[in-house]
């Protein structure tokens, strides 16, 4: 029993559920609002990937920047930058691939969403590569805060801690993907376009009625879950330097799991549903399962779906039929 | 069952097959050599050099009385290797009467899914790359070859991986002195093959295998956890069964970040991808500090004759530098341009003459020759290791496996 | 393209409409003999629209530019490959297209329908069980597994079902990867052995004929099966499901055994397909069944028409064939054709160096988009959707009928 | 009008439904007996929609049941979360042993078959899960698990209903609606229709001719091969009430039958709803909010306001009752 472990996991297992949980929001934001679920979201967030990896190759960095006020202008510069161009292809991709089918059976977005991140795969895979392709990591990666935890023992209970190490990168990724979710939470609740997407994701037409403008409602969240996908991409390009065209299917199914296991439609839901798989993920990797991780993931959600349809924090009743 | 469609489809084969016989012509003889290799998608830095490699054998080994070309197969399918496709595609270059011999395929499962159908059809197929020791040995290569089992149709010029294991192990063991190793491999066929391979030989040379744990393909991205897992358990090597595009630069890189950057880290060929300027390589991925103490084997022979001109030829013809197995492609090639010059172009006498285990072929790998199961007769494993001067891996010693003879390179 | 146009032809003359036809029949002279003799006719047009088929597409090969793609022994395997999709195809259009489900995990049952007769008939399990009775095994296992996955997910709303049916196709290929001393993990069970069958004889390894019959048969037997089954109580709680769940229930229906039916029926014609796929093939390994079949046969179903039973077997023949052969002959013709490099400003594009392989997922993406947004109802519509477009003309003059009636 | 000494063929007991903090019933009371019509009205948000799902079975009440010919049919779940638990508990205890062998160190070949066994438990306790045979549903009501029944099951048992916003099989025709309405009376089993066995052939010939019939019944001549979504308003509702008749109901709920028909149409229809008590004998529960249609058919009355019943009797009783004209008028108009 080594808690210094435990502990390296629980804070590894926050990082990467923490990217989740970003990519998780855009999800549940979009479902909430018109009940389709956004397969190109994945791909959204690859497509943020590549453009962090732009734009660093643009301003030419070619590794950590060690200067704090240059470093911070930088992650602002790569966090707004694409946040916003994602935020905007979310809205293209709403505008011409879902708009039009908004009254269709629920089957015909859905088909579209598939198409859509098909696309996007393809053209970032024929564009730069069909390998992993590095990008530089502006965050000095080996740069961190390591910390002993005392040790002790219970009764006969050795507890031994070896160093944790606390990576700055990771710290960073965590700190800001909370203050995002914060953020989203206070946009939602009290501000006045907030408003407008919960009474358009309770009732549409009563919404539309109430003087609501619908399409720039559903755009709206289509901008805020596409950037918050975009900055899920920009983590997880400064935590793993790399990225892939295929990442986005993966980490897209995951962060999806996430949300409908949090229960859809509920953004607390999805930030925990995300920390859950991660830890999930990690502590499968601890115990030496890595191999079996993803069947223990995909196990779990149809085991909460059969105990709980709705999620873990899921309201909204599922019909009975 | 249902009579009459059959007897309708009898008839229009009957007359599909009359019109579809040739005229003969004077001078020389078209012949073709086919190749199946994944081509397409992820999979094109595999197959490209790998054809170019034939391509070149071709212009620099022309054999009189006849003009040979390509027929190009690829049986990437969503760009991914795909056995249904290597079957569609050896079942077109059995039904191209001009083909005489094949080059391919590239990956094992489509091999499985080949060698009954060549096998069958008598038509010789050389791999350059399949390396799982199940193809031709033991039970399951016995019942690969079924149906002629004493004719041997799929040779390979790709030392197997219980060999490239051991030198896996040998690395570990006795180059780098660790005691301890752990092993982690990509779920794959090749990787989980050779890491098998290295966990049994590192045991047998007297090392314990701490760990050995796999990462499937939707988890090629994150190893952290699990390199935190395996820092618990003190290895004084880790050993990596699997490619570069199945995470091995992003593990080195990732046990940098957490903090085993100084551990040796060893792979099999499939992370011999290039010097460190080469855009997603092994070296590349990794990052300088991942690079220092790093290994890598590869299944051929080293010391091979023209080394630099087989390098400089390629250069001067495609522009780049040849890949890992555009040797390999060349040397099946030559052994097939061999055989026809010395047999003619019947498949028959060409599958003969080139599995007859008396007979050796010299290659741009040195001299081959098959034996009765097709393996190569080569057991040469080259042992590399990174250089931090060229950025690039190292070849430092070979070793034969048959022999147990170590060859040193020159200082 | 020729082959298109002769399984279409067929289906014209043919007195098949979708679902309704022996409704239909049954209106006209409204005599049970009648509709005897139609629900008999149907059947038999869907054996003997094969059978033409069947007959016709080797000929393929006698038609430039087809002629000069390869041998007709190319084009009969590449045929028979191309009738394990049209399997997999028609079963998913019982889930998706008639009982509106989205199954994204399909290729799940197909792997176990697969390795189902890997087990039954390989050097690996020192089993030896005939190709005819697996078949049935084989259909019978991945129907079990649609019901194991089914029965506590199908009756969660309809868009949780296709993330578990996902989850589903992602566990299946990581179990038979893991679980090595049962599936022989990576390496996947090789040299399975090939069916016999007297009639049709040796089936070999090389001659492609007996396979093409085999699938053709399989096709044909499977696809009148579902014909019967669409056009039943069953077939009509389906479409009443898709059309309204709520409303079925309200009318009687157990929606929850009626989607697990279609679930179950899916999952065995994907078992079907799997079998025939692994004895031509000889080979399953875990990579071979990764969500990209599943969403391959998904495209084509949608393209072919979701619903119409001819429909998506012509949109699984086309795009199976596009993928493995038309790309790989556009290359070549492109080329060969020497199309010089086209410059646009700065652009520069250099079509005789585009590998057209590598933009599969461009077309399948583009092409689920554009079929969508643009027609909906496929390229093959059924009848009824013809139908629905012809009616909107005179609605109107019944709705003023009616106000005077 | 006759006294009716049956029992009622509906009965509600107390019902309340609250959504969180909102109570929409509160406390109802009413029933319907045989051969009656017994109209359900109220103004605009007084809860009988939410009355009327909770009696389809569509979902549960908060407090109170729904009797349905003197059986329980609806009231909130109990123990709901025991079922689930069910399902795996073979197969788990089967696992559990087999992992208790594994530590106990058994032969790997047993243990092997004592998964398989599990997994087949697991197939087996979740399919009886779904067809729900009667041993199943007795042992839940030993375990005291009470679930509401499902909407197919209150059609089995004999109520069939109408939709406020016409829920046809839009793009089925008129033909098809009826019969998947008939859907409960016919037996023929999927194996049946793939062999296409007599027994399936004489079954759908009778129901096609049968489903006609009611088409006829509806007033709907002729408009057989019709898609649902091409009919007219007024056939839809036609189309709507043929197809209800069809799941052979011995009680008719219809929910604003008339909502959105002009006079005319609105008198063609109340006639239909007296042909049908009168000719089919068949019990009608109503829901309005136009009390006026109502008034001219109607045996028996309730009225709910803001979720509570306010009064309840005869039409000409309810007609008089100063509460009703309040609720309607608003205070003061008396």
């Amino acid at each position: 029993m080594d808690a210094g472990i435990l502990t390296q996991q629980a804070f590894n297992a926050l990082t990467i559920g923490a990217m989740y949980a970003l990519i998780a929001l855009g999800y549940t934001m979009v479902y909430g609002i018109i009940e389709l679920i956004n397969f190109a979201h994945g791909d959204v967030f690859m497509v943020g990937s590549f453009v962090t990896l732009w734009l660093l190759s643009t301003f030419g960095v070619q590794g950590a920047i060690n200067d704090p006020p240059r470093l911070t202008i930088m992650l602002i510069v790569m966090f707004a930058f694409t946040m916003t161009v994602m935020g905007l292809v979310g809205v293209v991709i709403e505008r011409f691939a879902y708009r039009p089918l908004r009254n269709a059976p629920r089957l015909a977005p859905l088909i579209t969403a598939i198409g859509v991140s098909f696309i996007l795969q393809n053209i970032i895979q024929v564009t730069f590569s069909n390998s992993p392709v590095n990008v530089p990591r502006v965050i000095e990666p080996q740069a961190g805060a390591t910390v002993q935890l005392p040790q002790f023992a219970v009764a006969n209970f050795q507890v031994t801690a070896s160093p944790v190490t606390f990576a700055y990168s990771h710290i960073f990724i965590i700190v800001l993907a909370v203050s995002l979710m914060v953020a989203l939470q206070l946009f939602v609740g009290r501000t006045r376009l907030g408003r407008a997407m919960r009474s358009t994701a309770i009732d549409r037409e009563a919404a539309q009625l109430m003087g609501v403008d619908i399409n720039t409602t559903i755009a709206l969240t289509f901008f805020i879950g596409s950037a918050l996908a975009g900055a899920a991409g920009v983590a997880w390009a400064l935590n793993y330097g790399t990225t892939k065209f295929d990442i986005g299917f993966q980490a897209g199914l995951k962060s999806f799991t996430a949300a409908v296991l949090g229960g859809i439609g509920n953004t607390t839901g999805a930030a925990l549903g995300g920390f859950l798989i991660a830890f999930i993920e990690v502590f499968s990797s601890q115990l030496g399962y890595s191999r079996w991780s993803e069947a223990i993931v995909f196990s779990i959600l149809i085991l909460v779906l059969v105990f709980r349809p709705t999620g873990l924090l899921g309201q909204r009743l599922a019909e009975r039929a | 069952m249902k009579p009459r469609p059959l007897a309708f489809i009898a008839i229009v084969a009957l007359v599909a097959a009359a019109c579809g016989s040739s005229s003969g012509t004077q001078g020389p003889k078209a012949v073709k050599i086919g190749v199946d290799l994944p081509l397409s998608g992820g999979e094109l830095p595999n197959g490209d050099p790998t054809i170019k490699g034939v391509e070149l054998a071709i212009d620099q080994n022309p054999v009189a009385g006849y003009t040979v070309t390509i027929n190009k197969q690829d049986d990437a399918v969503n760009g991914i290797h795909n056995p249904n496709q290597g079957a569609t595609n050896i079942q077109t270059l059995i039904g191209d009467s001009s083909v005489f011999a094949v080059v391919g395929p590239f990956n094992s499962n489509v091999a499985q899914a080949e060698i009954p159908k060549s096998n069958s059809a008598g038509l010789i197929q050389c791999s350059p790359a399949n390396t799982n020791p199940g193809l031709t040995k033991g039970t399951t290569g016995a019942d690969l070859r079924k149906s002629n089992p004493t004719k041997i149709a799929y040779v390979r010029v790709a030392t197997t991986d219980d060999i490239q294991g051991q030198a896996g192990a040998d690395i570990a063991y006795t180059v780098a002195g660790a005691k301890s190793a752990y092993v982690v491999d990509d779920t794959e066929t090749y990787g989980k093959g050779l890491a098998d391979v290295f966990a049994t030989e590192f045991a047998k040379l007297g090392g314990t295998v701490v760990g050995h744990d796999g990462v499937g393909a939707n988890q090629q991205s994150d190893f952290t956890a699990l390199l935190t897992a395996a820092k618990a358990k003190n290895p004084a090597f880790v050993y990596f069964g699997g490619v570069t595009a199945t995470g091995g630069g992003l593990l080195r890189k990732q046990m940098v970040d957490v903090g085993m950057g100084s551990i040796p880290f060893g792979g099999g060929d499939g992370i011999s991808d290039g010097s460190a300027a080469t855009a997603s390589s092994f070296l590349n991925v990794a990052g300088p500090q991942g690079d220092v103490n790093s290994y890598m084997t590869v299944a051929a022979i080293h010391d091979i004759p023209n080394a630099a001109k087989f390098a400089s030829d390629y250069k001067a013809k495609y522009g780049t530098e040849p890949g890992a197995y555009s040797a390999s492609g060349y040397a099946c090639a030559q052994i097939y341009l061999q055989a026809l010059a010395k047999v003619g172009s019947d498949r028959e006498a060409v599958r003969n003459y080139v599995t007859t285990t008396a007979n050796v072929f010299p290659t741009v790998l040195g001299n081959v020759s098959f034996d009765a199961n097709g393996d190569t007769t080569q057991h040469i494993i080259s042992y590399y290791k990174y250089d931090d001067a060229t950025k690039d891996w190292k070849y430092f010693e070979q070793k034969d496996f048959t022999s147990g003879v170590t060859t040193t390179a020159a200082p | 393209m020729s082959p298109r146009r002769s399984i279409s032809s067929a289906i014209g003359n043919s007195p098949v409409g979708r679902g309704s036809g022996r409704l239909r029949a049954a209106l006209r002279p409204a005599t049970s003999s009648a509709g005897r003799y139609f629900g008999k006719h149907q059947s038999l047009s869907v054996l003997v629209g094969m059978a033409v088929a069947t007959a016709i597409l080797p000929l393929v090969v006698l038609i430039p530019p087809f002629s000069g793609f390869g041998g007709q022994n190319d084009f009969v395997d590449g045929f028979a490959s191309a009738g394990v999709f049209v399997l997999l195809a028609v079963g998913l259009n019982v889930v998706v297209g008639l009982a509106g489900l989205l199954d994204l995990g399909y290729a799940a049952f197909f792997a176990i329908g697969a390795y189902t007769y890997a087990y039954g008939a390989s050097p690996f399990s020192g089993l030896d069980v005939p190709f005819w009775p697996m078949l049935l095994v084989g259909a019978a296992v991945a129907a079990m597994a649609g019901l194991l996955l089914g029965a506590p997910t199908l009756r969660l709303r309809g868009d949780y079902l296709a993330i578990v049916t996902l989850g589903f196709g992602e566990i299946v290929p990581v179990v038979f990867l893991n679980a090595d001393k049962y599936t022989n993990g990576t390496n996947g069970i090789s040299a399975l052995y090939q069916p016999a069958l007297p009639a049709i004889g040796d089936f070999g390894f090389i001659n492609p004929w007996p396979y093409y019959i085999t699938v053709a048969a399989i096709i044909a037997v499977a696809m009148m099966l579902l014909y019967r089954l669409e056009d039943s109580r069953l077939g009509r709680a389906w479409m009443a499901v898709r059309e309204d769940e709520l409303a079925a229930a309200s009318m009687g229906i157990n929606t929850v055994t009626t989607k697990l039916l279609a679930f179950a029926i899916g999952a065995s014609t994907s078992g079907l397909a799997g079998v025939f796929y692994a004895s031509k093939l000889g080979l399953v390994s875990p990579s071979q069944f990764g969500f990209t079949i599943s969403f391959t046969v998904l495209a084509m179903v949608v393209l072919g028409g979701m619903g119409n039973i001819w429909g998506v077997a012509i949109g699984a023949f086309v795009v199976y064939e596009i993928q493995s052969q038309g790309l790989k002959q556009l290359n070549n013709f492109v080329a060969s054709s020497g199309i010089p490099p086209i410059h646009i400003g700065f652009v520069n594009v250099d079509l005789s160096a585009v590998n057209f392989l590598d933009y599969q997922f461009l077309l399948y993406g583009l092409a689920l988009v554009g079929m969508m947004l643009l027609r909906p109802e496929g390229l093959f519509p059924s009848r009824r959707r013809k139908q629905e477009l012809h009616d909107v003309d005179d609605a109107g003059a019944s709705n003023q009928e009616l106000v005077e009636a | 009008m006759t006294e009716q000494i049956a029992p009622p063929v509906l009965r509600a007991v107390r019902l309340t439904k609250a959504f969180g903090g909102l109570v929409a019933v509160k406390d109802v009371d009413f029933e319907v007996k045989a051969g009656s019509i017994t109209s359900l009205i109220g103004p605009n948000g007084a809860g009988k929609t939410t009355l009327f799902n909770v009696v389809a079975g569509l979902s549960d009440p908060t407090e109170g049941y729904v009797e349905f010919l003197g059986q329980k049919m609806v009231a909130s779940p109990e123990r709901g979360w025991l079922e689930p638990i069910l399902w795996v508990l073979p197969a788990g205890l089967v696992w559990l042993l087999t992992y208790g062998l594994g530590l106990a160190g058994v032969v790997t070949a047993a243990i092997e078959v004592l998964i398989l066994v599990g997994l087949g438990l697991l197939i087996a306790t979740l399919i009886v899960a779904v067809i729900r045979p009667a041993w199943y549903t007795r042992l839940l009501v030993v375990l005291g698990v009470f679930k509401s029944a499902r909407p197919n099951d209150m059609v089995q048992a004999g109520i069939g209903r109408t939709f406020q916003n016409i829920r046809l099989f839009a793009n089925m025709t008129a033909l098809e609606n009826v019969l998947v309405g008939m859907h409960g009376q016919l037996k023929a089993s999927p194996l049946d229709a793939v062999l296409r066995t007599g027994k399936q052939r004489r079954e759908e010939v009778a129901s096609i001719e049968e489903a006609r019939r009611l088409l006829q019944y509806a007033g709907l001549r002729n408009r057989d091969n019709e898609l649902a979504r091409n009919l007219p308003y007024g056939d839809q509702r036609r189309l709507e009430i043929a197809r209800a008749l069809a799941t052979k109901p011995k009680l008719l709920l219809l929910d604003e039958p008339t909502a959105g028909m002009n006079p005319s149409e609105t008198a063609t229809m109340m006639k239909l709803f007296s042909r049908i008590r009168t000719e089919l004998n068949l019990p009608i529960l109503l829901i309005e909010h136009d009390m006026r249609v109502v008034m001219g058919i109607s045996d028996s009355v309730t009225v709910l306001d803001h979720g509570e019943k306010i009064s309840e009797g005869t039409p000409d009783q309810v007609r008089a009752d100063a509460r009703v004209i309040e609720a309607y008028l608003g205070k003061g108009a008396i």
